[in-house]
């Protein structure tokens, strides 16, 4: 096992695979899913293994997508719908933001909505504004739905587990930008639970909160920064609701210094939310100013060179840590 | 299920309507005197759509219905204690005071909601729907809407996809030829807003008389009975009318001298009255059953208003399945 | 003039009136708005001056409204489309978050989008989950959107024009519980420039940020709080884009404490990126944690008093302020 | 807009398709060799829409198109070295790269975007044409999009608003039977997915020969006629076939063996260099339009290649119209 790796685009179908062989009630639906295994090949094989009663095509039709999912995990399924691109979100957001988070508050607690919407997320590969955004920070300022954007192959897995298995609906952020990303397969019976920030690198300097794209960027940036002597502690989300917030104060406890680096643009990013309960709760903590590293706040451009400019990049986040040195 | 129906059934069915009427009646009286706030969309003259559907289905039969939904909770079985407790901010309301009137709920009996985004509860239906054909039980689904929701984006994509999948749906339509303030003719390509449209996606249409609970009940027992064979879903547009204004206190000024007058000729529950009497039911037998309606909901009326007041702390449950809204861990 | 007051809502109709007047291309579109004047009468007068070739009746559909109004904006008009409930945004969300502001961007310049939406916004009339929502902060995580939120009558019209004459997509938010509210009508020719946040109340002791609904809770409490003698500064910031954040800087100069009043939820509410701005430039700055008095995470109840208790009030404001007194 | 064609214009329509196709060639040979990053949705096949259309309709009437754009990009005058620059990310690209080539757009011969996001034109388009019509121009909006565009709720929303308001506005659908990689007819419930829901916003519809630029340029020159005329919109849907796969390397192996061969036995080239031979256009002259296609396009990728990359400072303009993008004031 030591050397066997496995891609993070694979490991989205092998989390999905596991849990429609245990779980009867798990059904996929979404564009272009089924024999054509994704437009990101993250289904390849589901449609074999599962047939056309179990994984479904669909027309063009956001809304009926999660629509239907909704229906249908209101009534006994686990849906896990597909929307191709996170930016296409905007298709169907009413159903995000007012529907599948709501009905069960609203009832007062007549129904639950166990439903997954899969959707691949983010930037950095010349797709241009429309199919390049990070878009967790819309989710997130939707109370009544929990994300999930794992960094890694095996949390994929393991997040997926946790997402088909919640009686919550669960927005599940695959990061294009990881897909061709390799490391150790998930371990049978891999769980991971939500709400627990994992810490990828200890160190005492300063806390770098990150998620999925920008957990390999802030791991490049402390390793540039230990050959300067800065040791950065980076801690992986993995969820962002739940918020594991007693993880980050934890850390800072020990830091006293935070940069928070995600890929959302910095006006209304998620990264605020934490900066403020760390200003508020976490006050007495912090030495020095707090950093936000996040998306410019402007669409996102087509050129390579120009969406660098605008995304969050190994030197930017080594910028921001060197910056609090001086404090 | 045949399409005829019993003397004694359609005195039930007739009770029913006076129950919703009734109800109704409550609601806007206790709007107007403050005990009920927010808003409320009521659905008197509508009635004989909700309480025909209910006939021709069976129970487990899932209902999917909008902001105007009184009708359609209390014919899916709602009370109408829980409805105007609910209200009038009740902790005994149906959805313990969180819902309120747009959002009557009664998932014990299948009815999935009240939803007041126009259009939004359609994929809904069909997905309950394909939930059921998945579960390999024979249950439908039905979805209720206005004339204005046809013309909005979700309403393509459901009927789209309930008929690609064949899925055991039935979208219910009651016309009641306006949007809030306006004509539903001047903003509608389609002469008839629902079926107009469903030659679009190759799905059978009826047009039918919604103020005729019984046309309702055999044309919704059709749409099921095709539904159910695995033969998909079925548009029906039921021709009806608002009594009151849209919402609220709308005095409904919009609508053009004698309109109103017309349809009231035409009250369900005098359709329903003649059906009766004209199948020798007595007048004194429909009066009972109107009297029983009355003292059902006076009685929903006093217990309701003494019912104790929405739960503080319940503010703050049913976010999450495990009952709690904890979004984040604490040290 | 000095005792003739207007409402609020009588005020969206004027600030629309003038400049409709003032400039031929300025068309309105949505429904119910014509000989109906709008659910919430705020277009009370403009079919009747108009007529139907610039006053437009439409169906429900609410991407055809805004998309519509996209499209006419670029090509010599200036629309104002409504949106009659602020949580009806989610049903044409595709053209806010992707189409509107991104296309200037994304042609390099080609085009430009004069268009204003307005729409009802905020809770606390017992609408319930879905027609109660404030959702400023959905629109603050778009790049290329202005937003304005006026909190009285003549900042009503004051900012109208200045939304109306922008070459800029501007969404406009014209909050619910406000309507009703009187107060000085706008003077001739009045223009608010966007950007420029407000001094509501003078005070030393304590910074409170507000927007819309939220600057009469927050000048109620500092009513309050005079009582005990801390002395809070009230600053309506107006528009959420452009922010002016420099206006919150130079008044924690003489504060040194911040309290972000905000009715939208606080997991992704905008406050969480004033916060993050103010824990970096103006770090320095503070003498206390930072508070959020912002919506709870949860989906907004019906029963009034369950709606108290997940929205800003008047005691929330003053107790967030007390326990930094000790600081 | 009479119906017959002059020889010359037929070549001259010949020549663009030409142009178009060595263009896309170009940008796919690019795209294998990394120069061209990001994606493509290449238009092969579908010239004869872009073309026919164009040529039907009058300098300033509009155009709107989805990330398969190419062809109506140069259609609408953008040359193919600005196409080449853009894909090739350079400053002199039509766009200074910040586009690509899913947003292709010339607004200045009215060519007003490339939209990434299935469907989300059509209201756009519905809105350039009220605009026409509010300014009292006669100019046209014209909206291309594929068939699996027929089932997003944006397309029946505009549809409808187009039919009510009576608009100057051309749906035209280039049906090339493939979403993505799934068959549109085994998610679509209308045979017609454009045509075949016209009625349903009592619009008037033709199918058309997609392939053959001649009839493209009828039909859309008929509708345009009723556009102009004040007589609302037409849908028109143009059958054709992509040859490529649906974007970068898809190899399309979802296809049936024999289609595509099928498919290119009616090349738009073909169909046009058999229709411009039995008018008397000598094969020459013919090979002379393809040539200078072929030497414009060839120079434009070596100019467009030779250009300087995108200016770095271009990511923080166009945000707003006073050129720049910034958010919030600083002290
Ligand atoms: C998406 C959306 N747009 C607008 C509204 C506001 N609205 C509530 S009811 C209504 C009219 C609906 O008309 P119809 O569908 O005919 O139903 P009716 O009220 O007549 O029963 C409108 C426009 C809404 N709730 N949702
Ligand atoms: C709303 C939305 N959903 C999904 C996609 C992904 N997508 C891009 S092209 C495409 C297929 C479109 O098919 P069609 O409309 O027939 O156009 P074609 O590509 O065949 O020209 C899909 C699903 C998208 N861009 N937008
Ligand atoms: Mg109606
Ligand atoms: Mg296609």
């Amino acid at each position: 096992m030591a050397d066997h790796v496995v891609t993070y685009r694979e490991s989205v179908a092998e989390g999905i695979a596991r849990e429609m062989r245990r779980d009867p009630s798990v059904v996929c639906l979404g564009e272009d899913i089924g024999a054509a295994g994704g437009v990101f090949k993250t289904t390849v094989g589901l449609f074999e293994e599962f047939g056309p009663e179990r994984v479904w095509d669909t027309p063009i039709s956001e809304q009926a997508i999660v629509g239907a999912a909704m229906g249908a995990a209101m009534t006994g399924m686990r849906p896990v719908a597909e929307i191709m691109f996170s930016d296409f979100l905007a298709c169907c957001w009413d159903y995000l933001a007012n529907e599948i988070p709501k009905v069960r508050y609203m009832t007062g607690g007549q129904v639950t909505v166990p439903l997954v919407i899969r959707t691949a997320n983010g930037g950095g590969l010349g797709f241009g504004a429309q199919h390049s955004q990070a878009v967790e920070n819309w989710v997130f300022t939707v109370p009544g739905l929990k994300i999930a954007a794992p960094s890694t192959p095996s949390d994929v897995v393991g997040l997926l587990a946790s997402a088909i298995r919640s009686d919550d609906p669960v927005v599940f952020f695959e990061h294009k930008g990881l897909l061709a990303g390799k490391g150790a397969p998930a371990p049978d019976g891999h769980v991971v639970p939500f709400g627990e920030a994992a810490v990828r690198r200890e160190g005492g300097d300063v806390t770098l909160v990150a998620l999925a794209s920008t957990v390999p960027l802030a791991l490049a940036a402390a390793d540039r920064l230990a050959a300067e002597g800065v040791a950065a502690e980076v801690l992986d989300l993995r969820t962002l609701i739940p918020l594991d917030v007693a993880a980050v104060l934890r850390s800072l406890e020990r830091t006293s210094r935070l940069v928070v680096v995600e890929e959302n643009p910095y006006q209304g990013g998620w990264g605020g939310t934490i900066v403020s309960v760390v200003a508020d709760e976490g006050f007495e903590l912090l030495d020095a100013p707090v950093k936000r590293v996040a998306g410019a706040n402007v669409p996102l451009p087509f050129a390579d060179a120009l969406e660098d400019q605008v995304i969050p990049t190994v030197d930017k986040v080594a910028d921001a840590v060197r910056s609090l040195a001086t404090y | 299920m045949t399409e005829t129906t019993a003397v004694t059934d359609l005195l039930a069915l007739h009770e029913t309507m006076a129950v919703i009427r009734r109800t109704e009646k409550a609601a806007h009286d206790l709007f107007m005197s403050g005990l009920v706030k927010g808003t409320t969309h009521l659905a008197a003259g509508h009635e004989a759509v909700a309480v025909g559907a209910r006939a021709a289905l069976r129970d487990g039969d899932y209902a999917f219905a909008t902001y105007r939904g009184h009708h359609h909770a209390i014919a899916w079985g709602a009370t109408p204690e829980e409805c105007l407790a609910e209200l009038m901010q009740r902790s005994t309301g149906l959805n313990k005071g969180k819902g309120g009137s747009m959002h009557l709920t009664k998932a014990a009996t299948g009815m999935l909601g009240s939803y007041a985004i126009v259009g939004a509860h359609l994929p809904m239906a069909a997905g309950a729907a394909w939930s059921a054909r998945l579960r390999g039980t024979d249950q439908v689904a039905v979805a209720f809407f206005g004339d204005g929701a046809t013309n909005i984006g979700a309403f393509h994509e459901a009927l789209n996809l309930a008929a690609v999948w064949r899925l055991p749906v039935l979208f219910v339509c009651e016309n009641n030829f306006y949007m809030e303030y306006t004509p539903i003719g001047s903003v509608t390509a389609a002469e008839q807003p629902a079926a107009g449209r469903a030659p679009s996606y190759g799905l059978p249409a009826e047009v039918v008389d919604g103020n005729d609970v019984v046309a309702v009940r055999n044309a919704v027992a059709r749409a099921a009975e095709r539904a159910r064979a695995g033969d998909g879903p079925t548009v029906l547009e039921a021709r009806t009318y608002r009594h009151y204004g849209h919402s609220r206190t709308d005095p409904a000024t919009y609508r053009p001298e004698g309109e109103l007058e017309r349809w009231l000729e035409r009250d369900p529950l005098t359709v329903s009255s003649i059906r009766l009497r004209s199948a020798g039911t007595r007048d004194v037998e429909i009066q009972a059953a109107e009297d029983r309606a009355a003292a059902v909901v006076d009685a929903a009326v006093a217990t309701a208003r003494a019912g104790p007041p929405a739960d503080l702390r319940e503010a703050f449950t049913d976010v999450w399945a495990d009952g709690g809204a904890a979004w984040r861990t604490t040290s």
